[in-house]
């Protein structure tokens, strides 16, 4: 098409730096505003309160940018603490064995789903809102309670503070910025992560130019499935306990996370990359919020909507400026 | 030429495909030898499509056997056609628009470095390849940058690639101009010397007799017969793919005459567009448009014809120049404006601007005129199914019902359908895109004819076409367009073949 | 001197209770001159633990929060110990391995609320001491602690009576809607078997009410309504005769909170336990009770 | 043919699920009169499934645009607590007996609650339409921050509503069965007809197939993509007013939780693709009624709560495979004979 086709196809990278722009001016906003905003481990801290979000939200840019979505992801990470947390404390299994078997459930949980969505052709969000359904009330199968995990491995995963001069980082932000770093290598430079793409622009014709479309789609929710346990396994480590009501909601925060990221919603178009833009942004509005201390429950809300409001207009015009450039 | 000695590297026998309601093929034989350029051919919606997607595991044949290189096989996905060695261009571009264009070539079968894809070594390979069809285009934008033709170029460049003992073609040439034509044929012969067999759709009989060694007619989803080219003359291959008794002359050749040379002064002027241009796409030109006139604009691929139509129907905005009609100051805001002053346009990707494909026959066709008519006056249903009834006939459509989705109609019938849409509203001014684009010899005349009529009732005819010798034989007048810019105007008659192309490659030159 | 700087995590407003609860504590603050610093958790532990975690990266002087869940706290509690910050919790307790990570929880006890639902019915039942009574049951958010705990105190103390039965028991989520929803199924399903509900909030009790009434019953007469909370609307419902009892469950907790912070601070001995003064409320005092409400 | 009617499978869901309760559950059809008016499950399935066939009508439009509104809940609880503030009510203790007074005119109530909805709507649209946000993020600013708005409104208090009339909207009966039936017909019928006798259906699937195309063709795509935004949310709307004079309450954290999932599923099951286009309005109404059914079934088989969710995906889950194209391949393929004699 010779005429100017979507915007974010004339330059990929813009609508990216843009949110890293935004992203840089919220902060440096915040640190205006509050004293002590700016301090290392508050950044640290960032990181370090959504790793689990960043883990869902790298699994869940593949599914977005194969144009799919997967709303499972919360329900599957409550259901992975749920069951780490069984197995540690009720059959005293091995933590390295219980993290290797809870990952591999949620891997194989997304898959299921990935086959159902491709080979019965039925649409991601109705099979992944019934996972979602599923994954959570099979967390109140195992128990209905929150059990409270003492295994001495996830306890010191929790409790260690790896120093970074004065300040630390958690062993679970660590393992989360690895994982990203692995999902840009494999979106950017492997032919799986290629065929994400070419599923995502046109599943039709990547069938036709002989990708594996099947493959690719299983895998694509296997690794969001995956995610999602790690997701879970982090959050144990993190709150040392499994809970079916554990991150509720999470799905959305994370889309949310993804497309703020410069991902589009319909596929094919953005960064893994993005995620980790996303992410920090929905963490800066909460820490900003928290900051401040005087919001009532509803002011949250209202601010929370304002401040994504204008995040997104602001990034939607700025792309739109630039384009015409 | 080919060897009939040899054994056929493909056989199809008794093929049969059906859908719902249609009987695509019926029991379809085809040999291909190796080192052969054969040509497939038959009307719009004889099942030349259908046999390629049976051939190559989109469809599963209902009934049949396909034999490649004596082995019985059963292609079920295209990967599986392609790991045999057949290697397809569809005739809908199936290319990722959101991937590079080297990606676009690519993918599937990466140059790898240490593991990883090795970017910078595949969009060196990607321009070489692009380059032998003379296209020098940046490969690392998006696909979606790049018109139509090009992103039909990539398609080819990529079922180059592979290593194959079938290469198969659907139409490839829709939107080419004569030379990438000329560039596509000496690949191929390139490949035929090779010894790979090679199965064509096309619908220029020029082309075919340029190219082919052996020709199959297709009628109604039955084999007509199977002719070397030598044994079949023009007439003959054109009665054979309309079912009709011989008249002795090539619909082909049939010159019409729309209106004489001297009848200029009749003409009173519709649109006058002045300076009109856009920052990278077009720089301003003038352009006069009058009434009853049609209007032909040439040029080569990338010209700038495509974006000065599209500045014109408000599709795209201009950032200089004024537009008039009728004297009248007009600013097109959105296409919709543009309508409503009384013009069409007609796009020239079908997949991509024109078909809503799943929607029904008698819907697309309609669509323009209920958007011109506004949403609370629905036209009543059965004025609609009269009038998509009346355009089915007119045009020849060949379509099951005017219910069937447009999706699932052959891609020459698409575009009678897109046709039509605006024909219904009875526009003062038609801007057409490559009309006539995958639409069959006979219908080609049919529908020109049918326009020119139109013409001579008033309506003004804008008409882009890679197709010189349709544009110099239908225009009264002729603008070529040049690097993006007017590059001249001249009257009817004024130009031939070899007197366009030289003023599309050389400049300005007066020609008498 | 600074004043003194209350680093305090709310669970949500998803219940009027709770909205109490939190006008509660920012009225007592600013009477104190405290300064509140004020986080809304959006029922969201892991936003609870970012909250605290911004409360030790600012350096209060006490942090106090209502925890969305028991388990899970060790590891920022541990942070907040580190840091010379001290932990109160209120209203729900916590589960952690050292309980020196926080110095006091002021709350009620959610097991004892549900006791107390039973003890009143069990009262009652002797009234009509050969009647079996049937229960119906309308918990919370499943999973949730209110609604484990005042499930689990109920059925303690009816256990030992074998002519008090629950035949059905699902959740309401905590609201009037779904409570509503829930009991006209268990009237369809039940019809007139049903003799008492107990519903685990007032909100679900009061939607559950007008369930009954449609159905052609009396509530609070052919259907006894037990609930929990003593919001004003159950109230309202008691004066009009359609509510049997409820057991108070008291949000106003930012009186003794305040304390609570200024003796920690102020290096006072504070006990680990402050359990609130809670009511019950039969429909019999409701009238003369009912200007007192201040929720 | 019949069985190949697009509507047969949901409706076939719907019986199947109806063809459990009857086996499963005593009395499930059974309908007394009682103060005049119908009394049974099927009534209560009916009218409380009203405020969600009202956000699926809405939905299915959006969603043919290849937009979604996750807003739905929010515009719920915004209108409700408005019509509710409004209308609010006192009860005068008069000589014991207690009388009802508003404290606005009902109709000036219902209007500003309306008003309210559609305000939420042209911002959606707006967003989405003006400046091409991705519905979304665009419809997540509302959901996030409706609710908070109408928390502000309460001050996160349940507002009560003590004025009989309004009641009459969620719970009244007319001619037997529930009123708010009949606000649900209307809307459908208004709808159908809307798109049945304008060309509004047609412009709706095109621009949900292909965007590009339908603009090129004359639409004003833009225009109505905003209009489809501030259906979704008149219809939640209605809704909100029905949920609110159903429990005589506002409940701003509670009302229409989680509505918008219910609603997109039951898009879903009445055989609408997310990916937009064709749809069917019908289909929606009846996913609908599958989900409330469902919901209904699962409190009366008198299971324990700690299941619901296990039960309703599974139920989903079989649903969606059956009517998947695919699995009938798989079923004339497993078996052959019966294929081949129909
Ligand atoms: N997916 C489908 N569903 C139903 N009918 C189809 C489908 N694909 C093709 N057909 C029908 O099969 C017949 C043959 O179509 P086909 O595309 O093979 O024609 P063609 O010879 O390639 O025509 P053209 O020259 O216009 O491309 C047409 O009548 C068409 O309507
Ligand atoms: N040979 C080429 N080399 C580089 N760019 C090209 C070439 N051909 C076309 N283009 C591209 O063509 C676009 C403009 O084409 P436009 O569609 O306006 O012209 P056109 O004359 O209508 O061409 P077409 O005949 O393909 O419709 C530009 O975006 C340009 O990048
Ligand atoms: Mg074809
Ligand atoms: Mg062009």
């Amino acid at each position: 098409m010779s005429h100017p086709a979507p915007s974010i196809t004339s330059s990929p990278y813009f609508t990216s730096l843009i949110t890293v722009f935004l992203l840089v001016v919220l902060l440096g906003a915040g640190g205006a505003a509050y004293p002590g905003f700016l301090s290392l481990q508050v950044m640290f801290n960032l990181l370090i309160d959504n790793a689990f979000l960043l883990v869902i939200a790298v699994g869940m840019s593949f599914v977005i940018l194969s144009g799919g979505i997967d709303l499972s992801v919360g329900s599957v990470l409550a259901l992975t603490t749920m069951i780490c947390a069984y197995m540690l404390q009720t059959w005293h299994w091995n933590p390295v064995l219980v993290i290797v078997v809870s990952l591999a459930i949620g891997t194989v949980f997304g898959a299921a789903q990935g086959a159902l969505i491709h080979y019965f052709k039925l649409q991601p969000f109705i099979v992944t809102l019934a996972g979602m359904f599923l994954a959570r009330g099979l967390c109140y199968l195992i128990s209905i309670n929150s059990i409270t995990i003492d295994d001495p491995f996830f306890v010191a995963m929790s409790q260690t503070q790896l120093p970074i001069g004065d300040c630390f980082i958690s062993p679970g932000a660590l393992i989360a910025v690895a994982l990203l770093a692995v999902a840009i290598y494999v979106a950017h430079c492997t032919p799986f992560g290629r065929a994400i793409y070419a599923v995502g622009g046109n599943e039709q014709s990547a069938l036709m130019m002989g990708l594996r479309v099947a493959r690719t789609k299983v895998l694509i929710y296997a690794f969001s499935g995956f995610c999602a346990a790690l997701a879970g396994v982090l959050f144990s480590f993190y709150m040392l306990s499994g809970y079916g009501l554990h991150a509720q909601g999470t799905e959305l925060d994370a889309i949310a996370a993804v497309v703020i990221g410069g991902t589009l919603l319909s596929g094919g178009y953005g960064y893994v990359a993005g995620a980790l833009t996303g992410v920090l942004v929905l963490g800066s509005i909460q820490t900003l919020i928290a900051f401040d201390g005087t919001l009532s429950s509803w002011w949250t809300k209202i601010v929370i909507g304002g401040l994504l409001f204008i995040f997104c207009v602001v990034q939607r015009v700025m792309t739109m400026r630039g384009n015409k450039k | 030429m080919t060897t009939n000695l040899s054994a056929p590297v493909l056989e199809l026998r008794g093929i049969s495909k059906a859908f719902t309601g249609v009987q695509a093929l019926n029991g379809v034989s085809l040999n291909l030898y190796p080192g052969e350029v054969h040509t497939l051919m038959g009307q719009n919606g004889a099942g030349k499509s259908t046999l390629i997607k049976v051939l190559t595991g989109v469809y599963t044949p209902d009934s049949g056997e396909i034999v490649l290189a004596g082995r019985s096989i059963q292609p079920q996905s295209t990967l599986d056609a392609q790991n045999l060695g057949i290697s397809t261009v569809y005739q809908e571009v199936n290319l990722c628009p959101n991937l590079s264009v080297a990606e676009n070539i690519f993918i599937g079968r990466y140059p790898r470095k240490l593991g990883r894809i090795d970017w910078a070594g595949m969009a060196r390979q990607a321009s070489e390849l692009l380059e032998r069809m003379q296209i020098r285009i940046d490969v690392t934008l998006p696909l979606a940058h790049y018109p139509l033709a090009i992103q039909q170029m990539v398609a080819i460049s990529r079922s180059l690639l592979v290593s194959a003992k079938v290469l198969i073609l659907d139409e490839p040439t829709s939107s080419l101009d004569e030379k990438e034509v000329d560039l596509l044929f000496s690949v191929l012969r390139g490949l035929r010397e090779q010894g790979m067999a090679i199965l064509f759709v096309t619908h220029f009989l020029d082309q075919t007799y340029a190219i082919s060694d052996r020709i199959t007619v297709m009628r109604n989803g039955e084999r007509e017969g199977e002719y070397l080219v030598g044994d079949l003359s023009r007439v003959d291959l054109v009665n054979k793919m309309v079912g009709a008794v011989a008249t002795g002359e090539a619909p082909a050749t049939a010159v019409e005459t729309p209106s004489e040379g001297t009848g200029q002064s009749r003409f009173q002027s519709f649109l006058r567009a002045v300076g009109l241009g856009r920052k990278g796409a077009l720089q301003p030109m003038d352009l006069e448009i009058r009434q009853g006139e049609l209007l032909g604009l040439a040029g080569l691929l990338g010209s700038g014809r495509t974006e000065a139509a599209r500045l014109l129907f408000g599709a795209d905005k201009a950032d200089t120049g004024t537009i008039t009609i009728e004297g009248k100051a007009c600013n097109f805001a959105s296409p919709r404006d543009a309508i409503g002053a009384g013009i069409g346009f007609c796009s020239e990707d079908r997949k991509h601007e024109g078909a809503i494909l799943d929607l029904s026959v008698r819907e697309n066709l309609i669509l323009a005129l209920q958007a011109r008519m506004g949403i609370m006056r629905a036209i009543p249903l059965k004025r609609q199914q009269q009038l998509a009834e009346e355009y089915v006939k007119a045009l020849g459509i060949k379509t099951a019902s005017i219910e069937t989705p447009i999706g699932s109609l052959s891609g020459g019938n698409q575009q009678k359908v897109l046709l039509a849409r605006w024909l219904v509203t009875d526009p003062k001014l038609l801007i057409l895109d490559e009309p006539t684009r995958g639409i069959d010899v006979r219908a080609k005349q049919e529908i020109m004819d049918y326009v020119a009529a139109l013409c001579k009732k008033g309506m003004s005819i804008l008409f882009i076409s890679s197709e010189l010798p349709e544009v110099l034989r239908v225009s009264d007048r002729i603008v070529v367009m040049r690097d993006r810019k007017q590059g001249g105007e001249y009257p009817r008659g004024a130009l031939d073949e070899t007197s366009v192309l030289h003023v599309i490659a050389a400049g300005d030159t007066h020609v008498s | 001197a600074k004043p003194l700087v209350i680093g305090f995590s709310q669970v949500g407003a998803e219940s009027e209770w709770r909205t109490a609860n939190t006008v509660s504590i920012k009225d007592a603050a600013k009477k104190e001159g405290i300064t509140l610093k004020f986080a809304d958790a959006q029922q969201k532990q892991e936003n609870q633990v970012k909250a605290i975690r911004s409360f030790i990266a600012q350096r209060v002087d006490v942090i106090a929060f209502s925890p969305v869940v028991e388990s899970g706290w060790d590891t920022v509690l541990r942070e907040a110990k580190r840091a010379n910050i001290p932990v109160i919790l209120t209203d729900r307790a916590v589960n952690v391995s050292d309980p020196s990570l926080y110095v006091s929880f002021l709350g009620s006890d959610f097991v004892e609320e549900g006791r107390r639902a039973g003890r009143w019915l069990v009262e009652r039942q002797k009234k009509t001491p050969d009647a079996v009574l049937n229960i119906v049951e309308l918990q919370g958010t499943v999973g949730s602690a209110p609604a484990l705990d005042r499930k689990k105190g109920f059925e303690e103390v009816i256990a030992g009576n074998p002519k008090l039965k629950v035949i059905r028991s699902q959740t309401g989520d905590f609201t009037r809607a779904k409570g509503k929803e829930v009991m006209e199924a268990f009237l369809k399903a039940e019809g007139k078997k049903i003799n008492v509900l107990y519903a685990h909030n007032d909100d679900m009790a009061i939607g559950a009410i007008q369930a009954i009434e449609e159905a052609g019953l009396k509530p609070g007469k052919d259907i006894l309504v037990i609930s929990i909370d003593g919001v004003k609307g159950a109230f309202e419902a008691m004066i009009a005769g359609k509510l049997n009892v409820t057991v108070e469950c008291n949000p106003l907790l930012g009186p003794q909170l305040m304390q609570l912070a200024k003796d920690v601070v102020a290096k006072k001995p504070v006990p680990k336990r402050v359990v609130t003064q809670e009511g019950v409320f039969p429909a019999e005092v409701a009238a003369k009770e009912f200007p007192n409400r201040k929720y | 043919m019949f069985v190949q009617h697009p509507l047969f499978r949901p409706l076939a869901a719907l019986a199947i699920l109806l063809l459990i309760d009857f086996v499963m559950i005593p009395g499930f059809f059974h309908l007394e009169i009682k103060d005049g008016h119908l009394y049974g499950s099927l009534i209560d399935i009916a009218n409380r499934a009203a405020p969600l066939i009202l956000a699926a009508i809405g939905m299915t439009l959006v969603i043919a645009t290849r937009g979604i509104d996750i807003s739905v809940g929010a515009t719920v609880a915004i209108s409700g607590t408005v019509a509710a503030m409004l209308v609010g009510g006192t009860m005068v203790m008069n000589n014991g007996t207690p009388e009802y007074v508003a404290n606005t005119p009902m109709w000036i109530a219902l209007a500003v609650a309306m008003g309210a909805a559609l305000l939420c709507g042209a911002w959606n649209g707006a967003l989405v339409a003006g400046l091409g946000l991705q519905p979304i993020v665009a419809t997540l600013i509302l959901m996030v921050a409706g609710r908070g708005l109408a928390q502000l409104f309460t001050d996160g208090q349940i507002i009560t509503v003590y004025y009989q009339p309004f009641f009459f909207l969620g719970s009244g009966y007319l001619f037997g069965l529930p009123f708010s039936l009949y606000i649900v017909a209307a809307v459908f019928i208004v709808t159908a007809l809307l798109l049945r006798k304008t060309a509004l259906g047609l412009f709706i699937q095109s621009v949900g197939i292909n965007p590009v195309a339908a603009r090129l063709a004359g639409l004003k795509t833009a225009v109505l993509i905003f209009f489809v935004y501030v259906f979704c949310s008149a219809c939640a709307g209605v809704a909100g007013l029905m949920i609110t004079s159903n429990i005589k309450s506002a409940d701003a954290n509670n009302a229409g939780l989680l509505l918008e999932l219910d609603a997109i599923l039951a898009v879903t099951l009445g055989g609408t693709s997310l990916a937009g286009g064709k749809f069917s309005l019908a289909g929606s109404v009846i996913g609908a009624l599958i989900i409330q059914t469902l919901t209904y079934t699962i409190y009366s088989l008198g299971l324990p709560p700690e299941v619901n969710m296990v039960v309703k995906s599974i139920v989903v889950f079989v649903i969606c495979v059956s009517q998947s194209a695919e699995f009938k391949n798989m079923w004339r393929r497993a078996f052959p004979a019966r294929g081949g004699k129909a």
